[in-house]
């Protein structure tokens, strides 16, 4: 490896980071859930170049096994989404607070 | 190094990109860069496999999804549309607390030392060589003996997906009819009553 | 055998609730039944050995404890008996005063259950157990049969509530430390040699604020006077007679024997505390509108007595404690079950709105006289045998201040008691009141036993007198250890006589 | 080129001792495949009764791995004492969220979301037992994913909502999980729990490694201040399923954060969960402060688990088998005193209304005596009055922190309490102040499963206050492993 | 014989409790019945006394008389009877007189609603004064004298209707437990000291005692015999207690409870015996209560008020008697007093009866022809307490004066004979008015005659009024110190010598009596002055100094003092320390925490943002404090 594996990570801590800025700042749903997925593919990075690092290919298996799980994910929370907003004016997560206190 | 980097900015900026665009469509763009600039990234890390799923699922399946989501929302009620904003204030600190936490995290690794000392359990090699770290034998292997357990989970969480998705919106096919009729037929029995 | 003595009054509270819904006399019946029955069990159970049930184990837990049940030291077998005959004769009256009867019984053997439980538990852990299972009993009569606001249950709850938690808090860290709650039946030899170190202080602490709560203690009283005044009359009796010794019973049974060092370490803080309660009670008596606040303000004042007695660890002293608990016990349920048969007729708790109520009422008006002369400590009835021992004891133990200010507020318990007495049954009769007849016999059957007790505790009171538990007594100087003996009695050399020399 | 055969490195004892997970999890598969064959009138009856019978066999079956620890698929999973008094957690919580199931729904969908529901279960039985972090993590995503959908399955708006909240917030946390999880596996090289014992390659990765890990388990059981979504979503869900969650979730994720925890490296772990407690101490006070102004039973109860968590994680501050007990069976008691409540509210519940308003149970002790008398029962437990499994639990815990020198714990415990107690017996008050007795109609339940579970509960409170004894060979072997780690499965 | 005697004792002492508890069970049945039965009671009761005495006369050699123990009161200590001289003198009287008054009662409640009540407190009042005469120890003598005030409280307040008698007797209740309380006291001190409360021992011991703790003991008993004998300034109670019906009057507040005093002075001579400064005290309270008595007396309308202060007065003597060691002339004051102040008051309460109850002696005036029997009965009553000559005032009241003398109180003696001058202004003021001048009733027609249950007994009362006192003739050879000298030798104090003679004293004494009954003529008597009679009263009445009208503010003073501060402390502590202060301070921390669970509310906004806000905040405090470990190993 020529480029340092802590340069990845830290390249892996960005996007995971923007992620959190996604899931904080966005209103659309649709895009909250992108920022989550983003999330995950920083987590997925970092187990591969720690895979890599120790060369132990476990990491494989738990990126594989993360993106099988966020594809689940994928359509559970879309389905979700639909049956929420597909009668709201709005796709905004703002304006879905009825439960509250 | 080059290649690295040059990765980087595209990952970041694509990143940045995605969770900054406008419209949704906009981000599903920016999220499909990024998911194939890190399939790139992850053939330089010795995984193959990984980076083919990653373009297959991710790119292939996941993302279509989106799009697919993008479009049944917006289909009846044009495009989206979005509420009062209820929490104007959450923009700064989000991005500033998002920030803080990054840099808490470089700074830990730009102070720590990372001594790993790899197991010579198997050969490095070229992308594509079979039975090499990362190949798809050597994952089929790892996945189907040590960890069969984990494999098999899944079976169960694509299950639960399913009947999940299943389940959501089966009770919607049973459902009210959408908000607007609701509310017109409501309109009109307030007319009906003011009428008596 | 012990164990009826609470398991059953648990039994068949719970069981009343399962009956039919207007079997109110037959819930009635039977608690009465259970309660008397309780009374004459524990009349024969009186020397019965201690019982013991595992309940929590070492090493699984860090400390053990068991359902150890006696009825060993004498307090406990009087405070039993006068929990069973108050019930008794509580549960007599409802039949006239409380709506939703059967419930109300089903609520009042719980209660009694959890009281006894409280008296005849060997266990710290079993003890704070039965300690916390009488809230709720007083807490559902507050909500459900109150006549004021519900403010006062709140109070309730969040005065004994959060004092009671402290106890468990407290009984817990005991339990750690020493590896056993088990400690009631020790004898105290044995824990002198196993000290607590710097932690007795604050596991004291403990014990003592939800004593002093319970009590209640001044300044730990202001639930009392709205919880008094708006329990049911039957409810309100029981819980002045019994509730209230509990913590007493606590600090002269149980912390004398687990933190002896602490108990008279802080002596003269609570002798101060009870004195101040002793003028604090009677004087805020003296201007209350609201019969039963008066009942509950003199309470204040006598149980502060009583704390100042069990505090100076006098022989003398000690045994006034003992008898004037009872007394106490007796005469609270008297005057709160004549006042709430003073209620039921009047149909209100304001003094001004009363009078000429024993014009019609004698045999009300009698049982009112006696239960507030013995509150008051006319010489003959029960509480002046408890009061000239408790002031004896005090004034030879050296304090004489209290002893003085309890003398002052014997005064202004003869102002505040004859008020509520003429208040209520003397003078024009007030002109708006219904016309209702005299006692009805479950009322005057009920107030007979109490009326007798107190007689007979004035006439005899050295019956009671030898009930004082022998940690109380203890001296803390080994040298010169004082057991309570009934021989020695009269000639236990007076510290105060050398000091007056 | 070589080929290397590919043999499969388990053999009976490994699959026997996922037999009750396994087996819950085709239980789910049973209940699909036979709705099919059902009319549809019966098919919810029929449903929860496999369902039982599913659980059941689990229940019994799990006993079987009563006993010293043994570690199975290469470590990923280890049965044993502990793993079966969570795994019975599990199946007893969902066994009486089973029992409400006729509250929500329509019957059609009934069978799917009993599946869903045991599938979840085995998820949370798969984290009982997980020493590998791949496993915790797909146990984990098992038991959210199923349980996304289950508060979103009946068309209430809210119940929608709560899911998207649920999801929404949850997939957050499950992220810094897997990140967490990353960092792990970067500093040790290997996903085994074995491993965290070991020196790392970068101690302050490995630090940040558990950090957020803790995160994800405080998440999940909704610790301050990452429990904010369980009032919503506990409100918005429906009632079985909110009762589901309120024990099942919880339970798999205590049993990864006792193993977490065991599994650090002894001589540093003390700083490592330090923030665990300030969590548990956190959520103790706003967990109950919370509970005070709620007017929603399902609210109350989601901020009162909030403040229950946070005592059982406080028990957990005693790194022994004493303080693990104690969690264990708070955790029990826990299970019985909320479920139980739980089904009260499901008598109380009509076809389109969930009864847990509070003005529901508005004169209760008169209308019904006995539930009121259940509820009342319930409510004492949770607040910690005698003679309750909350009492002794409370005493328990109480007794282990004050002896393990976390005297402010305790102080906030009996703090966090005193306030419960006008949040629960506010209940209490409502059920039996007679001039609320009016005006509350008389409420036919769909059905009278509940009251099973309500017996259960009832007798299961009771027993466990006054005869709380360990069955012989308890926890006293985990202590060997914790500390018999050392060897590391070579294999990673 | 001595045994069948003592357990006669509880006999005597407890058959007016049964009489008593017979007529309160039965009450409403028994009605009128019942004052038969309870008369008979006392009468027994009197029977068996007077058979006590006859055992008593023949061991008068013993020095305590017949002693019964009755009950164990705390361990060690019992509760017993004892009945020697001093307490059969009592006892005679209580049951004796006690007698007369029930069967006068017969006559005079006859047709009211609860007579049977009436009987019962009275028989109870007997029972308790008994109590408190017959004890063998303090604690027995407290219960008693709780016992008496408590039956002087029923008494006093037994028109239950009538405001002015519900708090005159709650007044006097009031201040006999502050006497309670003040025996208390000194039984307290007496407890811790002795280990004992029986008068044998203590009294063994009295001599002992530092003299400090002996003042002490005696004033708290002292405090006692204020409250109950009247005394100043804790006198107010007794002449709002003529409220009661007037048979009480004349049996609690004259002849038997309000000497009980002096019977506890007496008792207890050997404490005062040896406390010089008590003796002082007591004499000079004594000596200042016969003067505001007779003072206040003189200022007086009503005729039951006029006897009240004479009785206030004639206390203080009796009790300045005691107090400065002339015990045989104190209690033979009590002896001859409890006749003729019982008879003036039955005398009076003919009058009153007949007169439908009308005591104002202004709306009297001239019933010496109408009620023969009552002016008799006045006169030799009026004649005996001012001392005249033959009639028995004169041998005790004397007995006193010169007692004084004889013990060295010069000054109490000046005012014993100032005393007596002024005793017999007003009694004979009261005397000339009731009794001559014109006819002033406004009640002519409608008068009640008196039955014959209330004349026999009065008629009786005129011959002890009249010859009670020569048992005293002869000083201390008489027979009356030598019956009483077992009590007393112990604690006889020392005599000084007098500049006077006993017959000069009485010389001296007369013709005070004889200025007083002179200006009495003069102002009430005389022709002139009767001429103009109900018009000048009611002026006179006018006329009276504020200062007297309001009896020297006593009343006043305690309801300023002490009443109200007590009041103002009470709800200071009630209305405001306790609700706002303590109340106050936890209820602020509920409400804190109440309004902590609103703010928690507030922070549950329902935005799905905010609650990844809160969680991300978490997920950096985790982070910053993992970070910050920098990896310690």
């Amino acid at each position: 490896m020529i480029v340092p594996p802590l340069y990845y990570i830290a390249l892996s801590a960005v996007l995971f980071f923007i992620g959190i800025a996604g899931v904080l700042t966005r209103r659309n749903p649709l895009i909250m859930l992108m920022a989550i997925e983003l999330m995950f593919n920083a987590a997925n990075l970092a187990l591969i170049t720690f895979s890599r690092v120790w060369l132990n290919n476990v990491g494989h298996i738990f990126a594989f096994l993360v993106v099988t799980v966020a594809a689940a994910e994928a359509a559970i929370a879309l389905a979700i989404v639909v049956v929420v907003f597909r009668q709201a004016p709005n796709v905004d997560v703002d304006q879905i607070a009825e439960l509250k206190g | 190094m080059i290649t690295f980097a040059t990765l980087s900015i595209i990952l970041v900026a694509s990143a940045v990109f995605a969770i900054a665009a406008k419209s949704p469509v906009h981000s599903v763009v920016g999220l499909l860069v990024n998911f194939m600039a890190l399939a790139v990234l992850y053939l330089s890390l010795s995984a193959e496999f990984i980076a083919f799923i990653q373009i297959l699922v991710y790119s292939g399946a996941i993302l279509i999804l989106f799009v697919f989501v993008i479009a049944l929302l917006s289909s009846g009620i044009g495009p989206f549309n979005v509420g009062p904003d209820r929490l104007p204030k959450l923009l700064i600190p989000g991005t500033i607390l998002s920030a803080l936490a990054l840099g808490l995290v470089i700074r830990m690794l730009a102070n720590t030392s990372f001594t790993p000392e790899p197991r010579i359990g198997i050969a490095l090699g070229p992308i594509g060589a079979a039975n090499v770290f990362g190949s798809i034998g050597d994952f089929g292997r790892a996945l189907f003996t040590l960890n069969l357990l984990p494999f098999e989970v899944t079976a169960f969480i694509l299950l639960v997906a399913v009947i999940g998705v299943v389940l959501v919106t089966a009770g919607e096919s049973h459902a009210m009819p959408p908000m607007k009729i609701h509310r017109k037929a409501r309109k009109r029995e307030a007319i009906v009553k003011e009428h008596h | 055998m012990i164990w009826p003595l609470v398991l059953v009054p648990f039994l068949v509270g719970l069981s009343i609730f399962a009956f039919p819904r207007r079997a109110d006399a037959l819930a009635t019946g039977v608690g009465i039944f259970v309660a008397l029955g309780t009374l004459v069990a524990t009349v024969l159970l009186s020397s019965a050995p201690d019982e013991t049930l595992p309940w929590i184990t070492r090493p699984s837990f860090p400390f053990a404890s068991s359902f150890h049940v006696g009825l060993g030291s004498g307090l406990s077998f009087w405070l039993v008996l006068l929990t069973a005959l108050t019930s008794a004769c509580a549960l007599l009256t409802t039949t006239t005063q409380v709506p939703r009867r059967r419930d109300f019984v089903a609520w009042m053997v719980l209660l009694q259950g959890a009281m006894t439980g409280v008296f005849v538990a060997r266990d710290l852990l079993m003890f704070a157990l039965f300690w916390d299972l009488m809230l709720i009993p007083v807490f559902v009569i507050l909500i459900g049969w109150s006549a004021g606001h519900r403010a006062s249950a709140w109070r309730y709850l969040l005065y004994n509530g959060s004092a009671g938690l402290l106890l468990l808090i407290a009984v817990a860290a005991y339990g750690i430390t020493t590896g056993s709650t088990d400690v009631l039946s020790v004898s105290v030899t044995y824990l002198k040699g196993n000290p607590l170190g710097p932690m007795e202080a604050w596991l004291f602490i403990g014990f003592a604020l939800a004593f002093l709560v319970k009590t209640p203690v001044w300044p730990f009283h202001t639930w009392m006077p709205t919880t008094y005044a708006d329990l049911p009359a039957p409810a309100v009796a029981v819980v002045s007679a019994v509730q209230s010794k509990a913590g007493l019973y606590g600090f002269l049974a149980v912390t004398t024997m687990v933190f002896p060092a602490a108990t008279h370490v802080v002596a003269p803080v609570m002798i101060v505390l009870g004195t101040v309660g002793v003028v604090a009670g009677a004087f805020a008596a003296l201007v209350q509108t609201d019969v039963k606040r008066i009942v509950a303000y003199s309470s204040l004042s006598h149980l502060g007595l009583i704390l100042a007695a069990i505090f100076t660890f006098d022989p003398i002293a000690l045994s006034g404690a003992v008898v004037y608990m009872i007394a106490h016990g007796l005469f609270s349920a008297a005057l709160f079950l004549t006042l709430g048969s003073v209620e039921q007729r009047t149909e209100t708790r304001l003094l001004r709105r009363m009078g000429g109520l024993g014009i019609r009422n004698p045999r009300l008006a009698g049982a009112l006289v006696i239960s507030a002369l013995a509150a008051l400590g006319l010489p003959g009835l029960c509480g002046f045998a408890g009061e000239i021992l408790i002031l004896t004891g005090l004034f030879r133990s050296g304090a004489v201040w209290p002893t003085m200010l309890a003398l002052v507020a014997t005064v202004a318990a003869a102002a505040y008691m004859l008020r509520l007495f003429q208040g209520i049954m003397h003078g024009p009769e007030a002109a708006d009141l219904p016309q209702r007849s005299d006692l009805q016999w479950a009322e005057g059957l009920a107030l007979v036993p109490l009326v007798l007790g107190m007689v007979w505790l004035g006439i005899n009171p050295s019956v009671i007198a030898r009930a004082v538990p022998a940690s109380a007594s203890l001296s803390m100087d080994a040298h010169t250890p004082a057991p309570y003996d009934t021989a020695a009695f009269p000639s236990v050399v007076p510290p105060a006589t050398e000091a007056l020399r | 080129m070589t080929t290397i055969p590919l043999t499969i490195p388990f053999g009976s004892q490994d699959f026997t001792a996922l037999f009750p997970c396994f087996i819950v999890a085709c239980g789910a598969l049973l209940v699909l495949l036979l709705d099919l064959l059902f009319p549809a009138s019966l098919r919810r009856g029929w449903s929860i009764l496999i369902a039982l019978a599913t659980l059941g066999i689990a229940g019994v079956s799990a006993l079987n791995g009563w006993g010293e620890p043994i570690s199975v698929f290469a470590n990923a999973f280890v049965t044993g004492s502990l793993t079966v008094a969570f795994e019975e957690i599990v199946v007893i919580g969902a066994a009486l969220s089973m029992l409400l199931m006729y509250t929500a729904g329509r019957d059609d969908q009934a069978a799917g979301a009993i599946a869903l529901l045991l599938w979840s279960a085995s998820g949370a039985m798969l984290m009982a037992g997980a020493s590998n972090l791949m496993v915790v993590f797909l146990g984990l995503e098992l038991l959210s994913l199923g349980l996304y959908c289950l508060c979103g399955f009946v068309t209430r708006r809210v119940a929608r909502e709560a899911a998207l909240k649920y999801l929404l917030l949850s997939s957050t946390a499950s992220a810094v999980m897997l990140y967490g999880m990353a960092l792990l596996f970067g500093a040790t090289g290997s996903v085994d729990f074995n491993a965290l014992a070991l020196p790392s390659a970068s101690p302050v990765m490995f630090d940040l490694g558990v950090g957020l890990f803790l995160v994800g388990l405080a998440f999940k059981l909704s610790l301050v201040p990452f429990h904010e979504w369980t009032p919503d979503v506990y409100a918005g869900a429906p009632l079985p399923v909110t009762a589901f969650m309120s024990v099942v979730t919880k339970a798999g994720a205590l049993a990864v954060l006792i193993r977490f925890v065991g599994a650090l490296p002894p001589n540093i772990s003390d700083q490592l969960v330090q923030p665990l407690w300030v969590v548990a101490g956190l959520s103790m006070i706003v967990g109950n402060v919370g509970a005070l102004a709620q007017t929603d039973l399902k609210r109350l109860l989601a901020y009162s688990g909030i403040a229950q968590l946070g005592y059982i994680v406080a028990a957990l501050a005693v790194r022994n088998d004493n303080g693990l007990y104690s969690a264990i069976f708070y955790l029990a008691a826990y299970t019985f005193m909320n479920l139980g409540a739980f089904a009260v509210a499901a008598l109380l519940s009509r076809d389109e209304e969930e009864g847990t308003h509070l003005a529901s149970f508005r004169g209760l002790s008169g209308r019904k005596p006995l539930l009121a008398g259940a509820m009342t029962f319930f409510l004492l437990g949770l607040a910690g009055i005698p003679p309750t499994a909350g009492f002794t639990g409370k005493v328990l815990i109480l007794a282990n922190t004050i002896g393990a020198g976390f005297v402010n714990l305790a102080v906030l415990l009996v703090i966090g309490t005193a306030i419960s107690f006008y949040a629960y017996l506010k209940i209490v008050r409502l059920m039996y102040a007679p001039s609320f007795g009016q005006g509350v109609n008389v409420v036919v339940p769909r059905s009278r499963l509940p009251w099973i579970a309500i017996a259960v509960c009832a007798v299961a409170v009771l027993v466990l206050a006054l005869h709380p004894i360990v069955p012989t060979g308890s926890f006293a072997t985990l202590k060997s492993e914790v500390k018999d780690r050392v060897s590391v499965q070579s294999a990673y | 014989m001595n045994g069948y005697a003592a357990q006669a004792l509880d006999v005597i002492w407890l058959l007016p409790l049964l009489g008593a508890l017979i007529a309160w069970t039965f009450g409403p049945r028994l009605r009128a019945a019942a004052g038969g039965i309870c008369s008979a009671v006392v009468g027994l009761a009197f029977a068996g006394t007077l058979a006590e005495l006859v055992f008593v006369s023949r061991w008068t050699g013993m020095h305590w008389g017949f002693h019964q123990s009755l009950v164990t009161w705390v361990p060690g200590f019992t509760l017993g009877l004892q009945l020697d001289p001093l307490s059969l003198i009592w006892s005679l009287i209580i049951t004796g007189v006690g007698f007369l008054i029930h069967v006068y009662s017969i006559g005079y409640l006859a047709g009211d609603r609860s007579i049977a009540r009436f009987f019962a407190y009275m028989n109870f009042f007997v029972f308790a004064m008994l109590t408190l005469v017959l004890s063998d120890n303090f604690v027995g003598l407290l219960v008693g004298w709780g016992l008496v005030g408590l039956a002087s409280y029923f008494l006093i307040g037994y028109y239950i209707d009538r405001p002015s008698a519900v708090a005159a007797a709650r007044k006097a209740f009031v201040i006999n437990v502050f006497g309670d309380v003040g025996m208390m006291f000194a039984i307290v001190v007496v407890f811790a000291l002795f280990g004992s409360v029986s008068y044998t021992d203590v009294f063994a011991v009295a001599h002992d005692l530092p003299s400090p703790v002996l003042a002490l003991i005696c004033l708290g008993l002292f405090t006692a015999c204020a409250a109950k004998s009247a005394q100043v300034p804790l006198h107010t109670w007794l002449p709002d207690a003529m409220e009661g019906p007037t048979p009480v009057s004349a049996l609690i507040h004259a002849a038997t409870m309000v000497t009980a005093g002096v019977y506890l002075i007496a008792r207890c001579a050997p404490l005062w015996s040896s406390s010089p400064e008590a003796q002082e005290l007591v004499g000079v309270v004594g000596a200042i209560t016969a003067l505001c008595g007779a003072l206040l007396g003189i200022v007086q309308w009503d005729i039951k008020r006029i006897l009240a202060y004479s009785t206030m007065s004639q206390i203080g003597y009796m009790i300045m008697a005691v107090g400065v060691g002339a015990y045989d002339a104190g209690v033979l004051h009590f002896f001859t007093h409890a006749f003729f102040k019982a008879l003036l008051f039955l005398a009076a309460g003919l009058i009153i009866h007949e007169l439908a109850n009308e005591q104002d002696i202004r709306k009297m005036g001239g019933l010496r022809k109408r009620m023969p029997l009552a002016f008799w009965a006045i006169t030799s009553g009026v004649l005996a307490i001012c001392g005249i000559p033959l009639f028995s005032g004169f041998y005790s009241k004397d007995a006193v004066i010169y007692g004084m003398l004889l013990h060295g109180h010069p000054i109490l003696f000046a005012i014993g004979v100032l005393t007596a001058g002024l005793t017999a202004f007003y009694m004979f003021r009261m005397w000339f008015i009731v009794f001559f001048g014109s006819d002033r009733t406004e009640h002519g027609e409608e008068t009640h005659a008196s039955s014959w249950t209330m004349r026999i007994p009065v008629a009786l009362l005129i011959g002890p009024t009249v010859v009670a006192g020569y048992l005293g003739i002869a000083g201390s050879a008489s027979p009356w110190s030598r019956f009483l000298a077992p009590v007393f030798d112990g604690a006889r104090p020392f005599e000084v010598s007098t500049p006077l003679n006993e017959t000069a004293v009485s010389s001296l004494v007369l013709i005070f009596v004889a200025c007083g009954i002179l200006a009495a003529y003069l102002r009430y008597g005389s022709a002139r002055a009767t001429s103009r009679d109900t018009l000048r009263l009611m002026r006179e009445a006018e006329g009276i100094p504020l200062f007297f009208r309001r009896a020297f503010y006593v009343d006043d003073f305690i309801r300023v003092l002490i009443v109200r501060p007590a009041q103002i402390f009470g709800a200071f502590l009630s209305r405001f320390i306790d609700p706002r202060f303590i109340d106050g301070l936890v209820h602020d921390v509920a409400w804190f925490a109440g309004v902590l669970g609103f703010e928690v509310r507030a922070m549950q906004n329902g935005q799905v943002r905010g609650y990844a806000f809160t969680l991300a905040v978490g997920v950096v405090a985790f982070i910053a404090y993992f970070t910050s470990l920098g990896g310690v190993r």
